[in-house]
């Protein structure tokens, strides 16, 4: 071997040529298609259709009220679902701690807990059904069950149920990796356990819960499953995703849908992550 | 629970009565009994997984006693809620809150009693001064050092006026090259905070620098529990000489000419022998690193062992020895010369036979 | 304060009364809608339409050259767009590591590489339409693009780009999790780049790319929104439950379905998460 | 790079000349020289983040090399894989590959090396033997104690016949406890196996003891490099003699009937003094521990000085005192009436005058 073939390449290298094979990676999955999305929805398409650069596909959704309906239905849904989900789920991931600290092994409740994350959408849809559905198994026991499934509550339920398992993983290894000394110095200070929990805890727990539910809005955001198998009732945004594809394709309006579907889902999930680290500097630093 | 005595509570300061602590199966604390006086810092020390940290722990009220009693102040606390104790606890890893500033760690506890704002302010300004934070009230704890964050907890604990201070291993988690100097920082502020404090440490000399009294505790049990001086001088069996000064402890037999230790293989004269007095019983020999050395005599005084290891201590060379199957350490000068097997005499002076008083 | 009622409650109490509150939000969001689901599927629905215990609704199903189609091919495209994702994952997150041990924080890649985990199905269905549908952008280039995104090449790519971000987090922090100083003792001994991969990083890796392949799969089992943006080509089974379930509502027969998904689903999570545990002893005891 | 002067890499064992390191802008290693000699352990001590890491890292060919030039063996491998370089590292936490057994834990390297089977197995035989673990071949890590852990890792490192061996903080992963004892183990086996040794510790006594020859580095650069006894009784300055001892070392005028300190304002007369000779220029007193006693003579031969701190240290009681801005250890006995300030003097024939050679 000539000698400097085997020299070590310890010198760092400038910042672009070491983050190459994970912007490829980023290039060839996100970005391309995503500006040829957004291309389209501006009039940019290749299509015979699309005459050039215009905002009006846009104008044009905004202006359709049952466009501006879904859009405010979808981030209703999305948001206060989400609040649920994590109201829930505190308690469960702080009870959680407490067990783990004690030793009394919850991996077979932890199991079940995050299990649901594997049932599709889909399913969770036609649990909603089948339990509220206008026929379903809780309407004999009130006549408002019936039906319920295709409302707004019924909706909210179904996409708790469908971002508990997302939510408890996350939450559950921030919950693990608050310092137990913190809550017991606390106690030992002279707080009460609610005080504890409302001075120490949560305030700690606050940027995984922002950052987290950022994370579980977008993806409730995005969900099709649950809303498909419920397409009878309120619509939510990729329902009409869905139409303007199927129903003619329309390659420019239904472009501007998607990008706005994509760009709700992924303004959930920056704001969670930026406002979540904004948070966890102020309270850590 | 089942425990019949009367524990004694009453008393002003810690005291711990006969405690049991269980988890699961397998007890942690046996049977231990701890006082420690308004005024007096105790060091519970022993190796770990001795209990230590638990009788802490009990003492705090974060771990269920499983029999026995603690008071507190002349208070029964054995099974208080931990928010009503009056304890002051400052953990091992000081649990500085991160998300409060200097000053608002240590208002913690005095707003959680719901002092005052004026009484407050007064309080913090006061443990900061002690504490020698005061420039550092308006620092968040991310931008302070090991040692400033102990002061914090300290301080912390300290406000609430607590009636005994727990600290638990307070020096393990500073950079080991600090450790003499926060050492002697701490020592001071305790004594000037003038608060019952109980340490726990696995380091025998922070044990013997911090404490008034000692508990040493070994496998769940309370070894010994004195002064410093009286475990140094007198310790209660071989593993008590062993981990506070690294000495050894053999039974002996006085006779009117010296002693007769490892089954009378090797007698040592009366006049090279300190004679004390011990409240265990038995006659024993203690033998420290500097109680022996390298001698040429071949007589019945000197004994024989076969080195084990040599190694260089500065201003020594301390041998590992083996007498008879039992090891000893001995400081010989750096030039020496030493071969694979030494006769080993007593040092006049340096060894002390402990004779039961009468 | 009467004596007694400040008292500790720190006796460990028994394991079923701990985990309660945890159980109780099992049973109200999973446990029972699978049982009735499950019931439903076995003839036991209270609709007037099923009458008695039977599996007769399994055996129609499993009966049907269509349902058994759509079950291979979903078993095909999760099982293998999840092998593909791992392999491209392996040298991205090694990568991270490398990264983030030199300090040269990959924080804003970090954000690009798993922003796509708030892209909707449908959306990422909606782009392979885009580059690969009959009249899709990538068409002109070579005549094997037209139509692409109907056939199971297309759908691979799609759902391997639906993973990619999902499997990317746990992964990370699994890489980031090994330590450094194995790689390097590895090294020092004379192990070749080469070697202390095949020798020492992978091995370690193991257990948590067959738990994250698990749980990614499981999840693109259920995904529905990607093929359902798809359905004019290659039919996965989250599309048959969709139909059986608006064409004609027939509660036994689309529960049947549901189950057959929802148990595939829950299959890979569970063998995912029992072989990566049983792995990880293998491999780190 | 940019060093003009011909590095000295064509010596056996490990030659380290003038190595420089940087991270970013920081020079974490500024002109570093250490030589190992085949059949020699070198100790590099030093406080935490003073580069001794990362000259062993550099050595090891984990850290890239910003100057200087490294040898192993005859061979310049400054810039080789660490592949190729053929050193033996124990990293401190000793990276015992989990997912193997002990026995193939160490043949590791004889595999990479593609090393026939049955050599491979004789050379993992005789590394068990050495290291004492024949009977736990079969076992994985996990099942493994911390100190059985560091001799897998010792072994595997020792198996691939390296030119230096490289030990990085060997016992810091230990438990305190246990460290006396373990050192003198991993002593033991290091002297049996007579390769070149590098070892990284922040602990003077590990360095003392394990080291046939100290480098002592502080903020990036070696401050002294010889023999324990030579760092001991000559240190190159203040911080060598008190990291290495807790001594002091103060600046000093000779005279015919003594030594002049503290600006002149202590006379110690010449029949107390003891004198060294020293290798670095300057006349020098070197007091430790044991060096001062309390006095009630208050003449021009005692200094008087301020009591810091007391804290019992076992058999003596060990002041901290403030002379003159000089801070001092002083032993006194246990039972001693030590006041606010005292009166100190030398213990004749224990502080030595370092005087340089003529």
């Amino acid at each position: 071997m000539a000698p400097g073939t085997a020299r070590v390449r310890l010198r760092t290298p400038p910042p672009w040529t070491a983050a190459l094979p994970a912007l490829a990676v980023i290039g060839l999955f996100s970005a391309y298609p995503v500006a040829v999305l957004v291309g389209n929805s501006l009039g940019l398409g290749s299509a015979p259709a699309d005459g050039g650069p215009t905002l009006e596909h846009y104008a044009d959704a905004l202006a359709s009220a049952s466009v501006r309906e879904s859009l405010a239905a979808s981030a209703l849904v999305a948001g206060v679902a989400v609040l649920a989900t994590l109201v829930i789920a505190v308690p469960v991931v702080l009870h959680q701690a407490r067990q783990d600290r004690a030793g009394a092994g919850g991996a077979s409740t932890d199991a079940l807990l995050t299990l649901p994350i594997a049932l599709p959408g889909i399913i969770i849809g036609f649990f909603a059904i089948v339990l509220n559905g206008r026929t379903g198994l809780l309407a004999p026991l009130w006549e408002g069950f019936a039906g319920l499934a295709y409302t707004l509550p019924g909706l909210l339920v179904a996409y708790v149920y469908f971002s508990l398992p997302r939510v408890l993983g996350p939450l559950r290894a921030a919950a693990a990796g608050l310092p137990h000394s913190l809550t017991e110095s606390a106690r030992t200070l002279g707080a009460s356990k609610a005080r504890v929990l409302a001075t120490v805890t949560l305030p700690l727990l606050l940027p995984a819960l922002i950052e987290t539910g950022g994370t579980a809005a977008a993806i409730a955001l995005g969900g099709y499953g649950t809303v498909a198998t419920l397409s009878e009732g309120i619509r939510l945004l990729p329902l009409d995703v869905a139409n303007a594809l199927t129903t003619g394709y329309r390659l420019a309006a239904s472009s501007t849908l998607a990008v706005l579907l994509a760009a709700m889902a992924v303004a959930a999930l920056v704001l969670g992550r930026g406002l979540g680290r904004l948070v966890g500097r102020a309270v850590a630093s | 629970m089942t425990d019949l005595r009367e524990p004694e509570t009453g008393a002003p300061g810690l005291t711990v009565s006969d405690l049991t602590i269980r988890y699961g199966d397998t007890e942690a604390v046996r049977g231990v009994s701890v006082q420690v006086r308004p005024d007096e810092t105790v060091a519970v020390v022993g190796p770990s997984g001795c209990g230590k940290s638990s009788t802490l722990r009990a003492v705090a009220g974060l771990t269920p006693v499983a029999g026995g009693a603690i008071g507190l102040g002349g208070r029964d606390i054995t099974h208080l809620d931990p928010a009503r104790r009056g304890v002051g606890l400052v953990p091992q890893d000081y649990a500085v809150f991160p998300h409060m500033s200097v000053a608002g760690n240590i208002a913690y506890g005095l707003r959680a009693r719901r002092l005052p704002a004026d009484r407050r302010r007064r309080r913090v300004a006061e443990m900061l001064e002690l504490t020698r934070l005061t420039e550092l009230a308006g620092r968040r704890p991310g931008q302070l050092s090991g040692g400033q964050r102990q002061r914090v907890a300290l301080a912390r604990a300290l406000a609430v006026e607590p009636d005994v201070l727990l600290l638990d291993e307070p020096l393990a988690a500073l950079d080991p090259q600090l450790r003499g100097g926060l050492r002697r920082e701490l020592s001071a502020m305790l004594s000037s905070s003038g608060c019952a404090t109980l340490i726990v440490t696995h380091d025998q000399r922070e044990a013997l620098s911090l404490g008034t009294r000692i508990a040493l505790m070994r496998e769940g049990t309370l070894v010994q529990f004195g002064t410093p001086r009286e475990l140094w001088e007198d310790p209660a069996d071989a593993f008590v000489a062993d981990f506070l000064a690294g000495a050894v402890l053999l039974e002996a037999e006085r006779s009117p000419d010296g002693a007769a230790v490892l089954d009378g293989r090797w007698r040592i004269p009366a006049e090279d022998l300190g004679t004390g007095p011990t409240g265990h019983g038995r006659t024993r020999l203690l033998l420290r690193d500097d109680s022996l050395t390298v001698t040429d005599r071949d007589d019945g005084a000197a004994v024989t062992a076969r080195v084990v290891h040599a190694e260089f201590v500065g201003d020594a060379v301390r041998l590992t020895v083996d007498a008879h199957g039992h090891v000893f350490g001995v400081r010989v000068p750096p030039d020496a010369r030493i071969g694979r097997s030494v006769s080993l005499a007593v040092v006049p002076g340096r060894a002390t036979l402990l004779v039961p008083a009468p």
